[in-house]
């Protein structure tokens, strides 16, 4: 397990406590039975913004704690423990990230201060299709006067419903497929011509699918250079995954401590099942499997804190790694708990539907190894 | 080297001349089945598009969308008129019912699209609950619940499992009745009862204890208890998944000093468990048979996608192990067809309690496999497999229920594993290997 | 929502009528198949036992230990005696032939032991071997060849495989035969020749490259060679898995100048591809067929040892998940069973062309479980199952080497995809599908 | 990967360039057609004996480096590189071990300097049947005079056959499945009453069985404390688990190596099929199983060395992640090669059979994954 500073155990613990008893489990069925469009509490977001959590990647100057991706990790862990829904990936890691790396002066003084408090939520629109793949970008941003035009879709976008603004990604130059020629915008929600729609995927999150009809924007909405988007996409997707994973890894690995104390309490055929031999087994298979999963995350998030070279092929690594883990993590979960004797047997399924789309996101893990094979030179 | 001792003989060493190893359908079966093939396709497969449609317009998941009941019997009428009604009774008082290998041929068709078997009423639980009523039901009690059931004008529920108890053993049921004068009065509490959230379903074939005192299989009866009795609340759906299935639902509910007429007890008093018996017959085993179907709509599912999409200039299925894992399935598919094919021969040839070994194969194999191709057709879909464009996501709940829903995978196995030891430990081989080929 | 737009008519929904769903064996082959079993358990089982016990004492792997041959012949002669001999060939010109339903039951059976098949004359390479030549001989080649093979005097090899080429296409064969004179005149290597070590063998069916300049399938040639021609050497042994499997082996042949009469051509020459093509009838499905019965022996030693062992204070099959090991292993046997006695009965019923996509179908599947069967035997035996003291890791290598041996998994699997596909794209499907139940 | 020192660097170079040079992988095949009973080469073991490896984890003042447990790991991946067979994880380290912890200062000076010159070749008895239980021994010492008497039976006991001592784990008190009441004996393989019968494993090295019957021992012959040997035998054990970790990665990651350099250049079906995608895929997924291999068996090694109390736990999580590797990799390589174009496809079945083996040695995934657990208070 990774060695933390004091204020890195203080973040966990309280993000432990808070998950614990503002977020647990139910309020995920309350906030999907209610049917918002949002899918998450606005209070308890409100409350995450007043802890500080979304400032936790933003630089001090912004109005954020800079503590970086391990850092963003613990909290996240924690908060995926129960499950709870909330648009800190994506905004206050993924477009703080974007931002911080490729805003301009302006921009950044704009939106971070708000993305660290909270009180805005900002997602990326990326891709385009049903698997990821960011660099096969069609949506067209085309030069008009001294700004752009951008037509075409985005799908899949997390939070997309209660987003503020977007960071999208456009072509400006190339063929889809190709790094070079992408440009990322920042485009309002209000902005005239982008219209939304509210995917439901099996989490029961809140997703949507946008389209850019002759959206205008100026030259201001440029984040970094233009065409060369890739040089902040690709980083700021590696962080984004990392901080998925670290969620993900606190609701496998939760998701394990409910099935053993169900395997332990739980009697059946006159004697514990904990207690039959295979059932043991197999919680011992899920339980080193979490262990390998456990490093292959921190060592991610580590590396990225480190800006080390082999940061990208360790994110790969611990997404492939993750995706696995947490599905097998979560169909174990559903199959030792068995039909019986369970008043909470939903959460099971919250599990394994929120196993099934996090495999997905940023890239399945098929994807990841072939990245990871890709980058080492195979 | 090799093992020189004798072996013993196994169960599945059948004699390859025996009738278990003919799986053809019977000739009488064949309009059937090819009416019923002909009947999902053009009626019941543009009703479900309409059907889902209307989906999305509701408010209420608890009620149907409005249009969506006449969709539905709209259908159910038009199969009845073409006489596609209730031919799931096999070997009915009258004789006349289909053999367990024809079923499972027609199961498969109905298996690939989810509103078929409702609509041919042939839909569980009420399935299993016909063929009780049918098999001990009084005349007064078959006048009053068969009859609409058969005619598919209500619906029903079976009331067993309860929370708190391992109660996949029937010895373990809590929920008590009591007789008070002419009534029996029930207390106690039920969950995962399956179709009671249904506004049609009008009756529960509920599992109590009566007789404390009895032998530990003589304690449990079966009594009618019509929706909507004083003291029977709802108090909820269960999730599956994350699914609470509604409308249909599978409901928790609740028994408060529920009094229905002594004359609604099965059978009669103590014979719960006997008549839980009759559900081990061929009902357990539809449910294997409808997923072959819905493999076989997944691996569709699967290769229309893989066709209409490109990544990297190439289609879909070509890229990574794709192709393997459409064969895969394909092989899978067949696999698991002939392991139902034989199961269901094996229960018209050997009867249902000598049969019991290729049942528990069969529930052990089938929903794993089926969940698992499912599960790929997801993979094929992306993001899109998970989201409400897709009926994958609720296809595969509907698998991975059936992996615990009557009995988890690991109990079968059990069976299945015990049946092979005690072949070599000197004792009987289950009743499967009557008709073992014992050189 | 469920996809409402018409579906392709697979190629699997066969008419559940067809006769192709009728697994029983033929009545005519009944007395063979309780004969066979007899004959493996009361002469072959205790033959092998001395057999392989006499191994120890080899020096020389490429010998057979003194005994050893002495224990084979008699029982092939009992077995020549008792009529359990040559069964192999199917649909014979005599018209006498076993269905290949019918064989598959009885090489189920020889597949239990190692043995088995050669002490009836139904071995690799010699049956397919065997079968060229009578379908294809001259009478003088039948005469000098043919008859001591049926007779179990000699035994041969199948010389096609060789190094640095893809050659399970025949189109890139590259050993050359010229005609100089009134002779063949052979260059070339070959690898992975099984049986060629065998000191009893005597005769080698070479493909070789007679006609560069003819169409790609209209360049080859069958030629026989008879071991020791001048010219051929035997390199040495090929290791499978680090197995050298002599005696027979798996051999390393050159071809040097090697000079056979122009007669020893197999029907003509730029024909060896059309030959070729009769090996892909039921020959190839043979090992398949075995391969049940050896997963049927894995799955027996795994119990025995599961029984005799205690770990824990428990028998080792209580261990673990080695119950549920034991039920999974007996399931997948019985799906194996059925989908090879469905791939013979499809060649039976459509012709060994038309079941293609059904033998692809077994080939990509059942090496594959079998390996995985014998290999959880080897783990529920610790390092025993490691050892000389198990013939079971003798028995992984071979399945093992079966899954590369006639085109890897993965070509068999792209065949089987490609069959989906192709109804999907328009195109026609498989020959397979000729039967397809159209609706 | 781990950060080595520069010595670490130069000695697992300097194993590389031996292994290829002196020990490749034919000369396995050289041995085990050769027939020998020790299965391996007596020329390359006095060569190692001469380079000093075999004294990497021995102190110095019994004539060795004490470079430590890590050290030793990377020498013995690069030997498994090439499958190089030897008595340097049972004797060098594992028996070292057992002496450095427990034996008398006697005992140390008597076998230590000759362990690690090579000069004296130990082995370890403790499994009594087929499958790892190191607790169960029934084996029994029966107090004689001063001495003891020895008898029973050990198995698959590692270069049983060429090894001049054994260390012997007995039972004085106690019954089998016991810890306690284990006392660890030096035993002399020409003592009178010892038999020794050579048996084959797949992986065709040398391997014994050992029959005692009233076998003698002078109490001098005790390694550490009367029934106290548990005590030695649970960190000999963990140290040479490790150890084999170490040499089956080194194994797995040139069978990659060797598969990946196939698939690169076999030409089938007019490409190449390293082309094919769906082969890609799979490689892609060997190479990220083998780095989290490596991570876990890195971190056994180093936590070892760090005598950390979590050092148990992270051996057990090592070898469970290494054998399903090995297994994995070794089956994939046999089948990406096919069978055809190969020369030497005898090699992947080398590797295969090694891998088997190394399985089961010193405790299967199973054993491991179910002692992980336990250890961890599951």
């Amino acid at each position: 397990m990774a060695v933390l500073s004091e204020e890195q155990e203080m973040l966990r613990d309280a993000a432990k406590a808070w998950a614990d008893e503002r977020s647990p489990i139910n309020a995920l069925r309350r906030v999907r039975d209610g049917g918002a469009d949002g899918a998450f509490d606005p209070t308890l977001w409100k409350e995450i913004g007043e802890l500080g959590w979304a400032g936790i990647v933003t630089p001090e100057a912004n109005g954020g704690a800079d503590l970086g991706n391990l850092t963003m990790g613990l909290v996240l862990g924690e908060l995926g423990r129960t499950l709870a829904a909330s648009p800190l990936l994506i905004s206050g890691l993924a477009a703080a990230t974007a931002l911080t790396r490729g805003g301009s002066p302006a921009q950044k003084a704009a939106w971070l201060p708000k993305i660290a408090s909270g009180a805005a939520i900002i997602s990326l629109a990326v891709d385009e299709g049903a698997h990821h793949a960011p660099a096969r970008i069609v949506l067209a941003a085309r030069r008009e006067g001294a700004g752009f035009v951008l037509n075409g879709a985005k799908t899949f976008v997390m939070e997309g419903m209660s987003a503020d603004a977007f960071i999208v990604a456009a072509r400006t130059a190339g063929r889809a497929g190709e790094t070079d020629g992408l440009t990322l915008f920042l485009v309002e929600s209000n902005a005239g011509g982008l219209e939304r729609q509210r995917l439901k995927l099996a989490d029961s999150r809140g997703y949507a699918a946008l389209a850019f009809a002759d959206v205008k924007v100026g030259a201001d909405a440029v984040i970094g250079a233009i065409d060369q988007g890739w040089a902040i996409l690709e980083p700021t997707l590696d962080r984004a995954c990392a901080g998925l994973c670290a969620e993900m890894l606190g609701s496998a690995e939760h998701a394990f401590a409910i099935t053993l104390d169900y395997l332990k309490t739980r009697v059946q055929f006159g004697q514990v099942i904990g207690a039959f031999q295979a059932l043991q087994h197999r919680a011992a298979a899920l339980y080193t499997e979490l262990e390998l999963a456990r490093s292959a995350v921190e060592a991610a998030l580590t590396a990225l804190d480190d800006e080390s070279p082999d940061a990208a092929e360790l994110v790969s690594l611990a997404k492939a790694k993750m995706s696995d883990t947490f599905h097998l993590v979560s169909n174990e979960m559903v199959q030792l708990h068995g039909g019986i004797g369970m008043t909470d047997a939903h959460i099971c399924g919250f599990y394994m539907r929120r196993a099934r789309v996090c495999e997905a996101a940023f890239g399945s893990a098929a994807y990841h190894r072939d990245r990871y094979a890709r980058l080492l030179g195979y | 080297m090799d093992s020189g001792s004798k072996s013993p003989t196994t169960s599945f060493g059948f004699n390859p001349l025996d009738d278990l190893n003919d799986l053809r359908m019977s000739e009488a079966a064949v309009p059937l089945h090819a009416h019923v093939r002909r009947f999902v396709s053009e009626v019941v497969e543009p009703m479900s598009v309409a059907y889902f449609k209307l989906d999305e317009k509701k408010d209420d998941p608890w009620t149907f969308a409005p249009g969506q009941l006449e969709l539905l019997e709209g259908a159910k009428d038009e199969a009845k008129k073409q006489g596609l009604w209730n031919f799931f009774l096999p070997d009915a008082g009258t004789g006349e019912g289909l053999k367990n290998l024809d079923y499972a041929y027609l199961a498969v068709e109905l298996g690939k699209n989810r509103l078929a078997s409702e609509v041919m009423n042939c839909a569980a639980p009420d399935t299993g609950n016909m063929e009780v009523l049918e098999r001990v039901g009084t005349p007064e009690q078959k006048a009053r619940w068969l009859e609409p059931l058969l005619r598919g004008e209500i619906r029903s529920a079976y009331a067993m499992t309860e929370p708190g108890v391992a109660s996949s053993d029937a010895r373990n049921i809590e929920t008590r009745a009591v007789l008070d004068g002419d009534d029996w009065v029930i207390n106690g509490e039920k969950y995962y009862i399956s179709g009671a959230g249904d506004p049609r379903c009008k009756i529960l074939i509920t599992m109590v204890k009566t007789s404390p005192d009895a032998k530990p299989y003589r304690q449990q009866s079966q009594i009618l208890v019509p929706m909507g009795t004083p003291g029977l609340t709802v108090l909820g759906p269960m999730y599956v998944l994350g699914e609470d299935d509604a409308p249909r639902g599978h409901m928790h509910l609740k028994f408060e000093n529920v009094r229905v007429p002594k004359e609604n007890v099965l059978l009669g008093e103590g014979r719960g468990f006997e008549i839980s018996q009759l559900r081990l017959g061929p009902g357990r085993i539809h449910h294997c048979m409808r997923s072959v179907g819905a493999a076989e709509h997944a691996l569709d599912l699967m290769i229309r996608r893989g066709l209409s999409r490109t990544a990297f200039g190439k289609k879909l299925v070509h890229n990574g192990g794709n192709m393997e894992t459409i064969s895969r399935a394909r092989i899978e598919i067949e696999a698991m067809r002939l392991m139902v094919l034989k199961a269901a021969r094996a229960m018209d040839v050997l009867g249902n309690q000598q049969a019991r070994v290729w049942v528990h194969m069969i529930k052990a194999m089938i929903p794993e496999r089926a969940a698992l191709i499912i599960d790929q057709a997801i993979q094929m879909h992306g993001a899109t497999g998970l989201s409400q464009w897709s009926p994958l996501g609720k296809m595969y709940a509907q698998q991975r229920v059936l992996r615990i829903a009557d009995g988890p995978d690991e109990v079968h196995h059990m069976v299945v594993g015990r049946n092979e030891l005690r072949q070599y430990e000197g004792g009987e081989a289950e009743p499967a290997s009557a008709t073992v080929w014992r050189s």
